[in-house]
This record gives C-alpha cells, structure tokens and sequence, in this order.
C-alpha cells in the first residue's frame, strides 16, 4: 500500500545490574552465582589486573615485546567467559588476556608469546593444551568471528550442543568479515555468541567516528537476530546476557550479539601514546566505573570478600606472577638457539624442499640438527 | 572403465568422498540445488542433504573463514569459489588463517581444507571468467596448490587433496571440463600431492607445464616428433606447490634444454620459480637458456582476442624450435 | 538502568503508487514528470525489454557471448536514473542496461562487449564517452559501491552538489564489501544513493536464504541512515524513491539505501538455466507484475500512449536494434585482427618490457605493427 | 642538507605534494589525529585539515575501494595500509578494480592512487607485522610495485608515485624507518618509477637486492672488496615492477656472476623473476649459477628467531662467495 511503515519485530536492550559502587540496582536480575564461582572471578580478575601491570613493565625494559593491554575490561571478557561451559569454544582477538586466563591459559605463555617464541602457544595449560577449546590470538581484526561460525556450524553438525563464542573490539565491526560471519550465522542460526568489547576506542579512533549508528548492538538487526548492549564493566550484568545468550545458542534459537559497553583503561598496545588522541578527563571518568573495585565492593556488600582477603590475595598473586616470569625467562633462555623449528608446524609433514631450506639454516647455524629432527 | 569427462570425474571423486567420509562438506555459492555452475556439485545435495551440501549466502571470505572453522573442529570442508577470479574477496582468510593455523598454534589446529575453484582462459567468458593466478598461492607458505589436465589425474588429486592434512587450493581448468573424455578406472585411484609426472619420455628437450596448457604442449611435443625427429620429455607439474623441483632437474639434467608453458602472466609466474630451481640444480647441464612460454603481462582480454593471448601449441613450438638451435 | 528498551530513531517504509493494473493508489503521491519525459521513458524501456530479448537471440546464435538479461527490472532502475541529473554519478554492476541506455550508452557498444570486444567501451555515445559519469560494468558482486562512496566524498570535498547512484543485487549485500561501503557513507555522510535491486535470486539462491532479515533495506539502519523499500515494478515509486533520496544527498543530509522489489523474469546469465532453481509458478505470478504492461496501462489512462503509439515505436525500434547489430557485426570483424590492442591502456605509458611482448605478439602474428602503434 | 630519518622524508613528501596540488588526500586507519602509527603522516591534519586527511574507519577494502573511487573523480588519493600483513583485505579491490579500470574502460577512467604500507621484518613485531609479499602485487597486471631504501630515495620515489598516473603500492621498509639519517636536498627531487640504480660499480659479482635488504647486502659488499679484494656492483631495484631487467643484464654480462637478495619467502618471490630474465637476456654471460639470498618458505617467525629468518650479511657473503668460486 502507498506509504507503510513496515513492520519490525525489534529493539535493543541496554541492561546493567550493579551501579558504580557495586550495589545491585534490581535484585531480580542478579544472577544466582555460587560463591566460590564468584571468588575464583575475583581472584581471576585480580591475577589479570596485576598481570597486566607486570607485562607493561617488563615491556619497558625490554624483556618482552609489544602487547595489547586488557586494564578495564577484565569484567566484559570473564562475565561471558564464566557463563560457559568448559566444552564451549573460544575464538579471541588479541586482548583477551583475562578470558583465557580464565579458560585455563597460563601466564608463562603468555610471557613466551609475548617474548617472541611461538612457543608461548604450546605449554601445557596454555591456551591450545590437548583437547582446548580456546583458539590462538587473531591479529587481523575481524577476521575470526568467521572461525566461530564454522565451528559453532560443526557442532550443530554433530549433534553437539556446545556453543562458541567470539570476541571482537568496536572497530572490528567495520570490517567487512565481521558482516560476513554475523551474516552467515543469521542464515545457518548458528550457536554463536558475537560479544563486541565496545572499549570505546580503535587506536585513535573513537567509537563516535567508526561507525554512524547509535549502537553497535543495532547491527545484529540487520541479520534477522537479536543485539543487545550491556554495562560491560559489570560483571553481573556481562554474566546474565551471556547466560541468556548461551541458552539461545544451544535450544536451537541461534546467534546473539552482545554488545559490552566498556572502556580500555591503558594504551592501545605497548607501542601506542593515548595521549596524542584523548583527553585525560575522559579516561578518569572511565576510571570510576573501574569493573574491578566495583566487582569488590560487591563482594563486599555480599560478605564475600574482606580488605584482608584482597591483601592475602594480592601479595599471593605477586608471587604467583614472579614464579611465572621467572620460568618464562629460563625458557626461553633455553628456547634461543631453536631456530630450526621455524620449519615444524608448517606443514603435517616437512616437504623436501623445506627441509633443504632446513638443512642449509642448519649449516649456517653451524649445528647438527640438520637432516632429521 | 568408464570415459568421463573432467566434470564427471571430480563429481565422482566428491561422491565418493563423502560416501566414505561424514566429515567431508561442500560449501559454496550454488553448489546445493544448481550443482555448481558447471554442474561438479551436481547430485550432492540429493545425495547427502543440505546440512552437507551447502549453497551459501554470496560471500568469499565467509565461505572461506567458515571451511575454516570447520576445519578446525575437524570437519573436511571442500569449498567452492565459483570463479578464481573471485577467491581474492578470501585472500585474507587463506593467508592470514588457513596457512598459518598449524603453524601458529604449533599443531595444535590444523586446517584440512580444499579450496576448489575453476581457473583458465578459452571459455568465452565474461571479465574475471579466465584469470589464471596459481603464483599467489604457491607464494605463500602454508598453502598446498593443485591443478590437475585430465580427468583421471583431477579425480586421483581431488581425492588427494581432500584427505590432505593441510589446505589445498586446487584449481580446476574450465577449459578442460568438458573437453574431452578419458578412461577412470573404477577402482579408488590417488596421486601424491607433491609429485610431478613424467607425461611423455624424451631426450632432446623437457617441456614443463600443466593444467589447460598440458594440452597445446602435448600437441608441440608431438609435432617435434613428427617434424622434426626430435623427441621431447613432457613433464606435467600436477602440484604448483610444493613444486617437485627433483623431477624437472632429472629431466633439464638429460635434455639440456627446456621450456616452461603456463597460461599465467610471465612476470613472476610460476614459470619464474621453475627457472630458478633450474638454474639452482642443473645450471651446468643446460646448453640452451629456459624458455618461457605465457601469457602475456596484461589483464587476458575478452574472448575476442582470448586465442592471441593465451600460448597455443604454435608458441610452444616456435619456442621449442629456438632452444634447440642454441649452440650446443 | 536495569533492563531498558534503547531509544532508536528508525523504521523502514514501503512506497508504492501504482498498483498491478496501473492505477494510481495515491494521487498525492504521483509525481509530477513532463510528459514527454514520461514517453521517452516508455520508448527506453521498450527499448531495453527488445533489446535484451534480441542479445538472447543473438546469444544463443553464438554471435555473442554471455550476458545478464534485464528483463522485468527495467522500472526499478529507470524510475532512479530518470530522477538524477547528467551529472550524477553512476556505478552500475552488470545487470544495468535499462539505465544504461537511459544514461546515453549505445546499443553497439553493448553489442561489442557482449561480443568480447572490449572496444565496446570506447565507442562515443557508449558507456564511457568523454566526461561521462557512467562507470564500466563491475562483475565481482558487491565490489562497486565502495567506488560510489569515494566519487561522491570527492564531489563533496570539491564542493559540486552531484551524487552518486550505484545499483547491486539482493546478493551483493552479503559481501564485505558492500558492508564496507554502506559504513563509510554513514560515517562520512557522502551523498552516494545505494539502490539494491532486489530481484529475490542470487543465481540459484533465493532471498530468503541469502541474508536472515525481513527486509534489506533495515540493513542501512546498522549504519545509520534511513533505508526505504519500494515497489521496483512500479517506474513511478521508484522516481520518487530516487527524488528523495537525491534531495537528502545533494543538501547534504548524507546517503540512502532503496530495497527495489523487483523479480528477474529471464535466467540469470545465458549460462544459466532457472529451471533448475524455481517453479515456474513463481515466474508466472511475478509477470502479472511485469513493469512494462504496467507503465503503458498507466500511460494510456493519462492519456499519452494509444495502443498504435506502442505499435509505431515496436517497429521504429526493431529498426533501431537491427541497424545496431549491423553495425556492431562490421565493426566486430573491422577489430578482430586489432589482438595487439591488449596491450593499450595497461598503463598511461608502456613499460619496456611490455613492448617487448607486444614485438613478439606482433612477430607471431605475422605483422609489422611492432614498435610504434 | 638536512639529516632526515626515512620517516621524515616521507612525511616531507606527503606534505609537499599536499601543499602544491589540493588533488591529493590521505586516508588510512589512524593516519589523522594520530599521524599514523609510525608518524609519517603526522602533521598533515593541522596542515590540510580533515577533509583531505581522512581518519577512516577500520576496513582495508573500504579504505582502497574508497581511494579508487575518488580516484577516478581525478583526486590523487594516497592511502595507508597500516601493516602490509593487513593489506591482503583489499587483495580484490586492488586486483580487479585499481589494476584494470584504465584498462577496462580503454582510458576513460584512470586511477592515480598510491597504496603506501609498511613492510619487512625485524622491528619485534607482532605476527602480521613482518611480511615481505611484494611478490604478490608484481604478478599483478596493471600494478606498479616500488620499495625505496633510503630516506633520499624514499622522498623521491614517494613524489613520483603520487605523480603517478596509474596505482602504485609504495612498500616501506620499516626496519629502515629510524634506522639511519641521511642527507636529503633541499630541492625537490624524483626518481622514475621502473629504474633500478646502481648504488656501487664493480667487476667481479653482481648483487642485487632492494628495500630493507640493501644494508646486509652492502656490507657484503664492503667485506668482499676488504677481505676479498673482490668488487661487487651492487644494484637497488627500487621499482619490482615494472622490473627493470636491462640494467640487470647490463651488470650481469659484465660480471657474469649473480646474486639476487631479499627477504620475501622463495619461492615465486622476486628473485625467481629476476632469475628469469637474466637467463633470457644474458644466458651466455653467466660462469655461475645465479643464487637466491632469501627468506625462507616459511611463515616469518616470531621476533626470537627473526635474526635466523632474515637474510644477514654473513649469508649474503657466503653465497657471494660460492658464487665466485663457480669454476669460471
Ligand atoms: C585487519 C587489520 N587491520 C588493522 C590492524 C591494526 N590494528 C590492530 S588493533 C586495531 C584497532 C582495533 O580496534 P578494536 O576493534 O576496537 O579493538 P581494540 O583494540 O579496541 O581492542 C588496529 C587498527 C589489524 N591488526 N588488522
Ligand atoms: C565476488 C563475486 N562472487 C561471485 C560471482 C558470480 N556471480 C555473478 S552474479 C552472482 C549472483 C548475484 O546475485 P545478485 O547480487 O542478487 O544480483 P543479480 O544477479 O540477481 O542481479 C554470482 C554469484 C561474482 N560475479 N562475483
Ligand atoms: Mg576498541
Ligand atoms: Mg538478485
């Protein structure tokens, strides 16, 4: 008929659960977490907090090189992360320090990635142990939420009902594989959780500047699915979409979009000057709403968590940190002279003309290991 | 045995494949209920339903990035770009991901992927239809890449490739689809990814080439013999990468004398790197410099003047005639 | 706050003003176009429809090669670039012939193409003539529109007040590419109009597998910019789409997508056989929405067109089409000698090594063209 | 004269070219309130303003597709790929619609645009940020393809890709961004795109190489005339393509012995091409095979291992040396 509004069945939701201090705005959202679940977040996010600090140190001095720093948005990686299953799949980005620490990755392998040794991705506990379901670091932005269409598409093949979700920052939305896959998970109703880390910022370029829509959350209408926003430093509020997310994905109901609204706290990477883009208030504003103090005070008000747990906590996470750096550095002082591996891992088995190219390294290395390691 | 023709042989080897195998997938655009655009999906569907057979929405990088994912969890994905014109929307997914996936988390996921796409020029076809671009891929590490010139070769290295542990691109030329027939033997044939094949033994003169080009070369080597007494050793390459650079060198180190044909542009072409290997292994046995017999380094042009591009048997023995009136 | 409905300022509205029989449904809405416009539209697309029917003639002679026929699109692009001026933009992808010709291209010119001669697009008159503002054909779908978008950030850096329209498929939306293009005229505001024909197939793949939501036009609300559907059977819907968005554009009001409804009522290329794909009952319901039968009902109730009028400018332009062939046929075997021509317009000036090759080419053929064509 | 790293004179050159014709932009990811992650295109924004200094969202086709389009209006956009590693994204824009639309439209339609991005190894990068794929965009027809190697040349050949009438992709070689200063004129120079130079004359052994390989080569080349009493003509390809092969034979029919030298992966990569034609144009000069100092076939590995991947000049000396040992 000559002018009509067609009909659209939808809307985006914005939910929160705690306020800036921590204190529970609707009690009938909170979500029902046993208590040592909550504790172990704590201390999860405490060891990354303090992590964080640690690398950005050694950093400085050298002793590792370049690294995107997860400060500020430890809460909209380990709400999501803690709403699922072991057997759910991970695909991350680069910054997903504190969801993989919580999905079992260890801190030396970090160190060793982060030092320049591949490695990094082989330890044990690490992020790829035998039977992991947590995908190495995507450096090309955008590009993985393709992954997790594929494997969540492999699961509902087999029958599975595992879900996989993907992170992805503010600016990956721009690229064209994230239409792709979010696309792609529309059409096949695919278990995908797309959890958008909304830190404001794309190296230099604000939120306000990437993309022309009032939320990124929006976008996921464009696919026939639903979006939703979420106060991403509050760790209760990331938990239940997540939850509400996970449940979807494995009844059959297909992919969400979760945007967290969240902030990065510190520099893009260890390379970058935040001050050359943004004004100092700006971050200081974000600062309040810091999720882990907030996380705190929560615990806190629930009379989970004293100052003196904190304490005992953090002084066993400075050890903790220092036993790892410590291994970290004696590996890869081990690791230096293995050159040769360059050529493992390229194929399933080494071609004969890489194991020339091999063999002449070798040589030039003036080792033995030539002909077959 | 049955006379197939190159369509007929790679949907064979898909049947069979995914018979035999529940994690063997085809993805693609129009692979589903149109069978492919030139009908080597054809039955699929029917056969294995649409959870396996499954026509995509239009969009390279995710069909790529998600034979991808598949392939991470396990599955054996074989995907379809519809032109090799096109697989550049997916040059990212293939470099970035499928490549480097064993080798970024140490073996830990791996990739076991077939990109199938038809390539090559003399269909009449439309821009973007007739590119031959193999050289990207078999420059990138990580990445197998396959092109068959028969039938029976095509399905012996589809099935190959498909039960390789690391992507494979293979490039199917259009050209050759249905161009001619040749016997498949019933029983599961395979070919060695890696391996070249000696097509045609010969002693004055080593020919290298594959895909489409097999043919024109073929027909050169035969007007040699005919002509000019001269017999040439034809070598069909089967695998661009990793190149079989040992088998080229027993043959140059015979011959002397050898000229490389491909339907790909001449500035760093395949054609290149064969010459260089060459010249790396054999240098001292050469008594005539290496020939390269290509397309010319421009964009192929509409089909009017597809013929004038692309070599034709003329070219490759115009150019064979050359090398061997080089002094000895 | 706790669980909160996001404000979002959008709906998508479908526009129709004739209905199947050609009768106005909404006289407020029809536009007001002269009328001798109104006939040369009628002439054009009698022209297009011909035309096309003729190439599959010619096609299936295999005195050309493939193309994509138009047939049952023609309204839903003439009705947008009978609303532009000359000196808007145009950036078609391959399917555009009805607004090619409206545009100036020659029927030769298409003949020579579709012939494989790409001195199809060299022809005065054709798509390209001096100072035209017609892009060449663009095959790989969905590509085109990110070319849209930089000619019209360049009109507006230059201050001229033109856009840019440029037309894709229901298809093409899937592609990053088109998600790429669609953000940045959100983010930068160009007055670039995004015309997606909607003719309800990608080759074998309907509509409604091809993306999961109800309408692509709400896909512009994931940028930020209003989307609109409209009957694309209807010329004079689509006009006054494309006057709209064309206002918004030049006054700097920033970009529009326009979902056209449209069916292609032929195959998708000659290669293609839809017998394969969909029932002919489908085909059969959309020609009762045939945009040509439509556009002369509502002529004659106007009063403008008389059935001899069609009969008079049928014959003119089977006279026309066949002139054009002759032409195109001579002209084909003038140029079928002119190879060495591939090696023109690779770059302004020819590289070394490209002389050399073309000396050879010539010297294969047998020619003296050599060094200085 | 002033003492400028690589980065000053490429920001040198983007501002003069700016300043003399408002036809020329700059879009990228980051390139505007940030001056580019490597600061090359810092101070541009104050000096243009953001019309012509455009910070884009985060696309690589959207930033390419975007820059052809306002190419073909007639603006001379220049556009930054902020990694190489990165620029894959927009494989197809640049392969089927920069490359060809001269060519597609015979003329009508031209695209002047610069594609500039950082390349190479050994800056302890990330993975992605240490690629050489130069190999990629030569086989590309209707590309040109340019890596400078010093401050001076970066700010003339720079000039003369912005001049350019057809696309051009700049490659930077980081690991010489700040690695040295060097005396750059005060007057405008250029440097034609598609001639190499000889950067240091000699008899014995001809070394060719470009970009961030120029220094390990050069100090080969300093070692042999020291150590070896050897003197090694040493040429800077500068432009990949089109190549520049006469002066390579030139060179090489003088010297009759080669080696090519770069950090790209092997195989297919440049030196293949450069084989190629010398064993065309200079076959019967050459007393030695020629030999390829390269990255190897691998993925560049993480920083720890970097040093073993990239060629030094200890390789470079090593194969220079067997090369001259080659019974003559
Ligand atoms: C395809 C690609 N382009 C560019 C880059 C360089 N780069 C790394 S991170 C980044 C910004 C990412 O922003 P966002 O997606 O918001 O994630 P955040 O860094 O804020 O976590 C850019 C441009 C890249 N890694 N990959
Ligand atoms: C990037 C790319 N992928 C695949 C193709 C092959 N192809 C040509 S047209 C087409 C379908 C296009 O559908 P749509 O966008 O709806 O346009 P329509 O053909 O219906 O006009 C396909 C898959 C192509 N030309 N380009
Ligand atoms: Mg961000
Ligand atoms: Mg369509």
């Amino acid at each position: 008929m000559p002018r009509e509004v067609v009909d659209l069945p939808y809307q985006v939701e914005y939910l929160s659960i705690l306020d800036e201090d921590g204190h529970v705005l609707d009690e009938d959202l909170e979500p029902e977490i046993p208590e040592d679940r909550l504790l172990r977040l704590h201390r999860t996010m405490l060891l990354a907090r303090r992590f964080d600090e640690r690398m950005l140190h050694l950093q400085r001095q050298g002793r590792i090189g370049t690294f995107a720093p997860v400060r500020g948005q430890e809460a909209a990686q380990m709400g999501i992360v803690a709403a699922l299953r072991e057997s759910d799949w991970m695909v991350p980005s680069f910054r997903e320090q504190a969801a993989s620490l919580w999905r079992g990755q260890s801190l030396e392998s970090f160190l060793l990635a982060y030092g320049g040794f591949y490695q990094g991705n082989e330890l044990p506990g690490n992020q790829m142990p035998e039977g992991s379901r947590n995908l190495p670091v995507a450096v090309p932005v955008g590009t993985q939420p393709l992954h997790a269409v594929g494997l969540s598409y492999a699961i509902q093949y087999r029958g599975q009902d595992d879900v996989v979700v993907t992170f992805f920052g503010d600016g990956a939305t721009s690229e064209g594989d994230f239409h792709e896959a979010m696309n792609f998970a529309g059409v096949f109703q695919t278990p995908t959780i797309f959890v958008c880390q909304n830190n404001q910022w794309a190296i230099s370029v604000p939120r306000s500047r990437q993309t022309n829509s009032e939320t990124l959350a929006q976008k996921a209408l464009a696919y026939g699915f639903p979006g939703r926003q979420v106060d991403g430093n509050d760790i209760l509020a990331v938990y239940v979409a997540a939850e509400e997310a996970a449940e979807r994905a494995r009844s059959g109901d297909g992919p969400t979009m979760i945007e967290c609204i969240t902030y990065r706290l510190s520099m893009h990477t260890t390379a970058d000057d935040p001050s050359r883009y943004r004004e100092e208030e700006e971050v200081e504003e974000w600062r309040r709403r810091d999720p882990l103090p907030r996380f705190q005070a929560y615990l806190k008000q629930r009379d989970m968590l004293s100052d003196s747990d904190i304490e005992e906590a953090e002084e066993e996470i400075l050890g903790e940190i220092q036993d790892a750096i410590d291994g970290a550095e004696e590996r890869m002082e081990e690791l230096a002279n293995e050159e040769l591996s360059m050529f493992d891992h390229m194929y399933a088995e080494m071609p004969p003309y890489l194991r020339e190219q091999r063999d002449q390294l070798a040589r030039e290395l003036g080792r033995k290991e030539g002909n077959d390691a | 045995m049955p006379k197939m023709t190159m369509v007929d042989a790679l949907n064979t080897a898909l049947h069979q494949e995914m018979e035999q195998d529940d994690s063997v997938m085809v993805l693609g655009e129009d692979v589903g209920v149109d069978g492919g655009v030139f009908r080597v999906t054809e039955g699929l569907l029917d056969a294995f339903g649409e959870k396996r057979v499954i026509d995509t929405p239009l969009a390279e990088a995710g069909i790529v990035g998600t034979s991808i994912g598949m392939a991470i969890f396990g599955l054996r994905p074989v995907c379809e770009i519809q032109f090799s014109g096109f697989s550049y929307l997916a040059f990212h997914q293939l470099e970035a991901h499928a490549a480097r996936m064993r080798w970024r988390s140490r073996g830990a996921y791996t990739v076991p992927m077939v990109l199938r796409t038809p390539y090559s020029g003399g269909v009449r076809a439309l821009e973007h239809h007739s590119e031959s671009r193999e050289a990207y891929w078999a420059h990138t590490p990580g990445l197998k890449m396959v092109i068959p010139s028969t039938p029976r070769n095509a399905r012996a290295l589809l099935i190959s490739a498909i039960r390789d542990p690391d992507p494979v691109i293979f490039y199917e030329p259009k050209a050759v689809y249905r161009a001619f027939r040749e016997e498949v033997p019933e029983e599961e044939e395979t070919w060695p990814i890696g391996k070249a094949q000696v097509v045609r033994e010969g002693e004055h003169l080593t020919m290298i080439s594959y895909g489409a080009m097999m043919r024109p070369t073929l027909e050169a080597a035969d007007k040699l013999a005919q002509e000019d007494d001269v017999e040439a050793e034809v070598i069909d390459v089967l695998t661009i990468a990793p190149l079989d650079h040992h088998t080229f060198a027993e043959s140059a180190k015979k011959t002397g004398r050898v000229v490389i044909i491909h339907e790909a542009p001449r500035s760093f072409g395949p054609g290149a790197e064969i010459v260089a290997r060459l010249i790396e292994s054999s240098f001292w046995y050469l008594e005539a410099p290496i020939r390269r017999v290509t397309g010319y380094d421009v964009v192929i042009p509409l089909f009017a003047y597809e013929k004038a591009y692309l070599p034709s048997a003329g070219r490759v023995l115009a150019a064979a005639r050359e090398t061997l009136e080089s002094p000895a």
